[in-house]
């Protein structure tokens, strides 16, 4: 059964959903699909063990080999990102029955898991695919999935975030349905590694060039990279809370690794960075993205608001590390995307919490929860710290390799502008906590009460590994170099 | 021969869309639309030959089918949105024979 | 259950003409097919002596014949009109009288009089059909009850 | 907006028929059943629930242009250096179709090629497929779903039995031609390895039968015929079927969706695994289309309920 | 010369997934914006159906006697497109429809409109929720 | 036999294509939705029917054969009913035919519309 491993963790989460069906009563399906999601996180966990001790592993779905078949290939890289997306699946789904029961009525709660699991599997299935045309299968899977999740929020605006989501989703999709036509078009085949074998015959011709542009904004659409981000706030902010956590913490570094997978492993780094400008044009999207982000980050009236900003703020970080195009710089984006899918998940799980308990996560509504909802809120403070990039959180982490792969490449400006970016953090950041422990409560309004354990409990798991992962920061090092090494090494 | 009435159904066909953009009312459109299905039916059991391959009919068949659907369907929306205002039907002239 | 036998074989002999493979596999599932076709026709409760309007008596191809007969004269006239212009058409509508019993013939010969072109039936409310006519002529034949005569006929058979 | 609607169903007919020209039989058989009948129906649906009245401009028109300028000129750019349409040898007609055309009729034993490539070599594409239209379903039933109350039933279905007298010739019509369309749809369904069809045309035939008899009988004896939960469970059952089959060939020591290991012989075995699948396939399809329709009707008329206007 | 006519199917195919494209940037109608969707689609269909054409080859359905096929593959591919493109417009209409019922418009900007003035109102009073 | 055959498919499929392009032209050339019906109508049933007889006339493949005659039953079948039902839409949204005055002058004020002054 080993062997079947890299299949059996997307099909264990997609023959899960319609088995809920079945099942039908929400608070069983909770526990069975909780079931499912920890059993793909132990998947994954064997799986990056394997592929750190064995390389890679490549599974031939229908028994065909690969160009005629669909492969499965595991390599550091996917097994890593493969791990956030399950973990973070695992922990999210600890707090959803509570939440749920609030945010959801009650006939459509079942049709919610169905939905998180088939959004679970899509992800999976991107990561894990071999093949061009099933990544597109699958991010569909997550995207449709994503969007009916999105507009199960309570409010309306949810329905219009999530048609808007829809709709850039659905261009960005068929941006990479061309790019990927083409790509198939000059060399007759959609195998990841027959592909790069292949493009490099053709790379100078102007089609190639061509999938690649569509490729990548397709993709960058999908990410929300800096221009393109506008559905994503709203997205975040009216999607049901335990919604929000699982994308905010995922579903931007599915889209990461796509573009990460297709530059790096496919068109190789010397077409991508050295035929087109990609490299400048990177650079200067990420450094817009944070500083934009950032700012309109501090003015926003709504906490979900402040921290969906952020995160494009974030996808701008890993933008720039991206951009480097050294070993040290994609390291520090791979570092960052497990770090961020850690604070994100934690800060927006927190959130969650207290929607669950106010109802609003309107920043006027903070005030008086520092004394109210204290752990809670300390949750709130240490991922806050962690986004900022203090010492001893995984955000510093991250920004500490950002600054020093700057550093190597020689790009003494770019390292100073990251850091700069911190600063504008330190300021949404302290307004929250400001509003929270400083200002006193509306008067009239009745004691809030701390979160339910439900909540706390992964709140403060994905907050002790903000913590844990700061100090101890062997492991996250070693795959995320061991994957930016793999990738600039001969094509997976 | 079969190049010919291929070229002739392509032709109504365009002649069909030219009275489903025109109009002017719904009805006129619907029965453009109509036409067009049925005349595409034709144009497909035609290009079947014309490719020589002409075991391919199911799809004409299922073209036909889909199209009487969509009318029906068309129809009776139609139907749904016209049916508030609705007012007695229109008096036929009777003819003493 | 006559009802639903007759359907049996109606759908057997279309699949056995529609199919070209004639393979166990192929032949068993479609005699499932059937079964299940059958079985959901059922619940729609759609078998029924209306669901199975086309008699298979001798007048019925003596009829379909007729029909054919009149179907290129109609589609003949309509063509000169086409080509003679507006000027030449007379558009008429009158309702006309079905003389059939059961609500099948009625629809038989609502549906034999848009088959022919130049007639269309508009609206069938009891037992009377109102049909828009392109030319005068054709209101005349119509009223001549000659084919409200032969559908009758068919139905009685 | 009628017009508008009709018009994209025009086009994708037209579309189909370019399909046929261009030899891909299945594929035009798809985009007839999906794109031109059940898409259209349903945007007439959404039309006919949103009010047809059209009152905008067209805004930031100038942005638009620029941004279809910039894509489309990128794109005839990247024809530039595009092998010329139909040359044979272009890379495509070089790499992996090959294999698929001359040694396929030896792996699996079907003729149609299509579905060889669809059901074994990508049967996990398919898989992938069959899992978008039923998170499809599900999506719009998280959507739209509503409890329904039994007086509404009651009184849409008064307004159902006028429809009948109203259009006694398409009763009778339709009578007489549905079971020829659902048996139409088994034909699809089970010729797919000889001809074009399969399960998706088969299951959208299906419910295109369905949707034919609720529009003309009312959603409610639509629904008493097939009832909710039972398409909810068949939707269900299709993905589970469908896995299954790589299951049982993962526990018979194949891969996942290994047809070669379900029998002794392994053309026999293909033979069963597409057969399986299909039948997945075509049970999904089949009920994600109806649960759809059915979701959007009686949203309309929960609609029309609340309003207090029945039609 | 041999260009344009090596590559004018192509071009077509463009154009139209331009128009496609243009509808749904530039108006406003979420149905429309739908219904661009789709004609974006399906011009990428063509657009992959057109690569598997060879010339003289029929449809990739084996009979004695015939060599030349055209590539199954991309049929497959895009019949897995065409699915997909129906999801996605069932969603996008069902959305539309609850759109419709919580805002009472169909218009883009008009919800928009609505949107930032419950944003607005929200800043001013505070303390309303 | 052959060329008895190849003359006689020619013969329908050029008659066949000649009625086909004159409903074009009539549902184009005609004054109101109802004459409109009429051409319609040609093309459906006289022009489909001589086209698919054309076609099966060229070959000899009984399947072919069968199905091209299921594609005629089945317009046969189906195309009265949709037209049918088009025209019942239209009569029962009251869209007014467009008649002629000398016969009926009891239609007079109905049809003394603004499409009758165009025709």
């Amino acid at each position: 059964m080993l062997a079947h491993l890299p299949i059996l963790q997307v099909i264990v989460p997609l023959m899960a959903a319609p088995a809920c069906l079945i099942l039908s009563r929400p608070k069983l399906v909770w526990l069975f699909t909780l079931l499912v999601s920890t059993i793909t996180f132990f998947i994954s966990i064997f799986l990056l063990q394997q592929v750190m001790s064995t390389g890679t592993v490549s599974y031939e779905l229908g028994g065909w080999s690969p160009p005629w078949g669909i492969e499965y290939r595991i390599d550091k890289l996917n097994a890593f990102i493969a791990l956030i997306i399950s973990g973070v699946s695992t922990v999210v789904l600890l707090a959803a029955q509570t939440s749920i029961e609030k945010e959801i009525p009650e006939n459509k709660q079942t049709l919610f898991y169905i939905l998180y699991l088939l959004s679970l599997t899509g992800m999976l299935g991107i990561v894990t695919t071999g093949d061009a045309f099933n990544v597109f299968v699958f991010l569909e899977i997550s995207s449709l999935s994503a969007y009916s999740l999105i507009a199960l929020g309570k409010d309306r605006r949810a329905l219009w975030a999530s048609f808007q989501y829809l709709i850039m989703g659905t261009i960005g999709a068929t941006f990479i349905l061309i790019g990927i036509g083409l790509m198939y078009q000059m060399t007759g085949t959609l195998n990841m590694v027959d592909l790069a074998a292949r493009l490099p015959e053709v790379a100078e011709t102007r089609t190639v060039t061509t999938a690649y542009v569509f490729f990548i904004i397709g993709v960058c659409l999908k990410l929300a990279l800096f221009p393109l981000h506008f559905w994503l706030p709203n997205a975040y902010t009216y999607a049901p809370s335990i919604v929000t956590t699982f994308f905010a913490a995922t579903s931007t570094k599915v889209a990461a690794y796509l573009l990460i997978r297709f530059t790096f492993s496919i068109f190789g780094v010397s077409f991508s960075f050295t035929t087109l400008p990609m490299e400048t044009l990177f650079l200067a999207l990420g450094l817009l993205g944070i500083f934009v982000a950032s700012t309109v980050a501090i003015y926003q009236q709504n906490v979900k608001h402040v921290f969906a900003y952020s995160s494009v703020a974030q996808i701008g970080y890993m933008i720039v590390g991206f951009s480097m195009s050294t070993h040290a710089g994609l390291s520090a984006m791979l570092l960052h995307m497990f770090n961020h899918a850690l604070m994100k998940g934690a800060l927006f799980l927190a959130l969650g919490a207290v929607m669950y308990r106010i109802g609003s996560t309107r920043i006027d509504d903070f005030r008086g929860l520092g004394r109210q909802m204290p752990l809670t809120m300390a949750a709130i403070v240490i991922g806050g710290l962690s986004l900022i990039g203090v010492p001893l959180t995984v955000g510093f982490v991250s920004k500490w390799y950002l600054v020093t792969a700057a550093i190597d490449k020689g790009w003494w400006p770019v390292a100073g502008l990251v850091l700069l970016g911190s600063l504008l953090a330190v300021v949404y950041v302290w307004r929250i906590v400001e509003t929270a422990y400083f200002k006193t409560p509306i008067t009239g309004k009745d004691p809030v009460k701390e979160a339910p354990m439900a909540f706390l409990l992964p709140v403060w798991m994905l907050v002790l590994a903000n913590v844990y992962f700061g100090i101890d920061t062997r492991m996250t090092v070693e795959v995320a170099t061991g994957a930016a090494q793999s990738l600039f090494g001969v094509a997976p | 021969m079969i190049i010919a009435a291929t070229l002739a159904v392509l032709v109504v066909m365009i002649l069909a869309i030219i009275r489903a953009v025109v109009g002017p009312s719904l009805y006129d459109r619907i029965l453009a639309v109509n036409m067009f299905g049925t005349k595409t039916v034709l144009l497909i059991a035609l290009l079947g030959f014309v490719m020589g391959r002409p075991e391919f009919l199911d799809i004409a068949m299922v073209y036909a089918l889909i199209n009487f659907v969509s009318v029906i369907g068309v129809l009776r929306l139609s139907d749904a949105f016209n049916a508030k205002h609705n007012g007695p039907v229109a008096e036929p002239a009777k003819r003493d024979s | 259950m006559r009802y639903k036998i007759n359907l049996s074989i109606v759908l057997a002999l279309f699949w056995l003409l529609n199919s070209g493979h004639y393979t166990y596999l192929i032949l068993a599932l479609g005699a499932v097919s059937i079964a299940i076709v059958v079985f959901i026709t059922h619940r729609m409760d759609v078998v029924d002596h209306e669901s199975q309007s086309i008699n298979l008596s001798l007048t019925a191809p003596k009829f379909g014949i007729w029909l054919a007969k009149e179907i290129v004269v109609a589609n003949l006239t309509v063509i000169k009109h086409i080509w003679l212009g507006n000027k030449s058409i007379s558009p008429t509508v009158i309702t006309v009288k079905a003389s059939q019993k059961t609500d099948v013939g009625k629809v038989i010969y609502a549906n034999s009089i848009t088959l022919t072109p130049g007639t269309v039936a508009l609206g069938l409310v009891g037992n009377e059909i109102m049909v828009h006519a392109l030319i005068r002529e054709n209101i005349e034949a119509l009223e001549s009850g000659d084919m409200d005569r032969r559908v009758s006929q068919l139905e009685n058979s | 907006m009628f017009a508008v609607v009709m018009l994209a169903g025009i086009y994708g007919l037209v579309c189909a028929s370019f399909f046929v020209a261009m030899d891909a039989v299945d594929v035009a058989f798809t985009e007839a059943s999906i794109g031109a009948g059940i898409s259209t129906l349903l945007m007439l649906t959404t039309v006919a629930m949103t009010g047809r009245t059209d009152h905008e401009a067209t805004h930031k028109p100038l942005m638009a242009f620029v941004a279809v300028i910039v894509t489309g000129g990128l794109l005839i750019y990247g024809t530039f250096d595009m092998p010329y349409f139909g040359s044979a040898d272009a890379p495509v007609h070089q790499h992996v179709g090959p294999h698929y055309i001359y040694d396929s009729i030896q792996e699996i034993g079907v003729p149609n090629m299509v579905t060889s490539v669809l059901a074994s070599y990508r049967g996990f594409d398919t898989f992938g497929e069959v899992t978008v239209i039923f998170t499809a379903g599900i999506g719009v039933l998280a959507l739209l779903s509503v409890a329904r109350r039994p007086e509404d039933d009651a009184v849409m279905e008064a307004i159902n039995d006028s429809m009948h007298e109203k259009h006694l010739i398409l009763r009778i019509v339709i009578k007489t031609m549905i079971p020829f369309i659902v048996l139409y749809a088994f034909y699809v369904q089970f010729h797919g390895d000889y001809g074009p069809g399969g399960g998706f045309q088969a299951g959208v035939i299906f419910a295109a039968g369905i949707i034919l008899y609720a529009m003309l009988f009312g959603l409610g004896a639509a629904r008493r015929v097939i009832t909710q939960p039972v398409v909810q469970m068949l939707s269900a059952l299709g993905v589970l079927v469908y896995g299954s089959v790589g299951l049982v060939s993962m526990l018979n020591g194949g891969s996942f969706l290994d047809y070669n290991v379900l029998a002794a012989d392994p053309i026999a075995g293909q033979h069963l695994g597409i057969l399986l699948i299909e039948l997945g396939v075509g049970l999904t399809v089949a009920s994600v289309m109806i649960i759809i329709f059915y979701s959007f009707v009686g949203r309309s008329q929960f609609q029309k309920a609340n309003k207090g206007e029945l039609l | 010369m041999t260009m344009i006519l090596g590559l004018y199917n192509y071009w077509i195919v463009i154009v139209l997934m331009m128009i496609g494209f243009y509808i749904i940037i530039a108006h406003g109608h979420l149905i429309k914006k739908i219904v661009g969707l789709n004609i974006f689609q399906i011009s990428v269909f063509i657009f992959y159906i057109s690569l598997g054409k060879v010339d003289g080859g029929t449809a990739p359905i084996w009979q004695e006697g015939i060599i030349l096929y055209s590539n199954p593959l991309p049929h497959v591919l895009i019949l897995t497109a065409i699915v997909v493109g129906i999801a996605t417009t069932a969603l996008g209409l069902a959305l539309t429809v609850r759109i419709k019922e919580a805002y009472g418009s169909v218009n883009e900007d008009e919800i928009q409109a609505m949107d930032n003035q419950v944003m607005a109102s929200q800043e001013k009073e505070p303390q309303q929720c | 036999m052959d060329t008895v055959l190849t003359l006689l498919s020619s013969f329908c499929l050029l008659f066949g294509s000649f009625l086909c392009l004159s409903g074009g032209v009539g549902i184009l050339r005609f004054p109101d939705f109802y004459t409109r019906m009429h051409a319609v109508g040609v093309t459906d049933t006289l022009a489909a029917a001589m086209i698919l007889i054309g076609l099966m006339l060229q070959n000899p493949d009984l399947l072919v054969i069968i199905k091209l005659m299921m594609i005629l039953l089945m317009t046969l079948f189906i195309s009265p009913a949709a037209s049918h039902a088009l025209g019942q839409a239209a009569v029962l949204n009251k869209l007014q035919p467009l008649i002629n005055m000398n016969i009926n002058p009891l239609e007079e004020d109905t049809s003394a519309g603004d499409k009758s002054s165009k025709s």
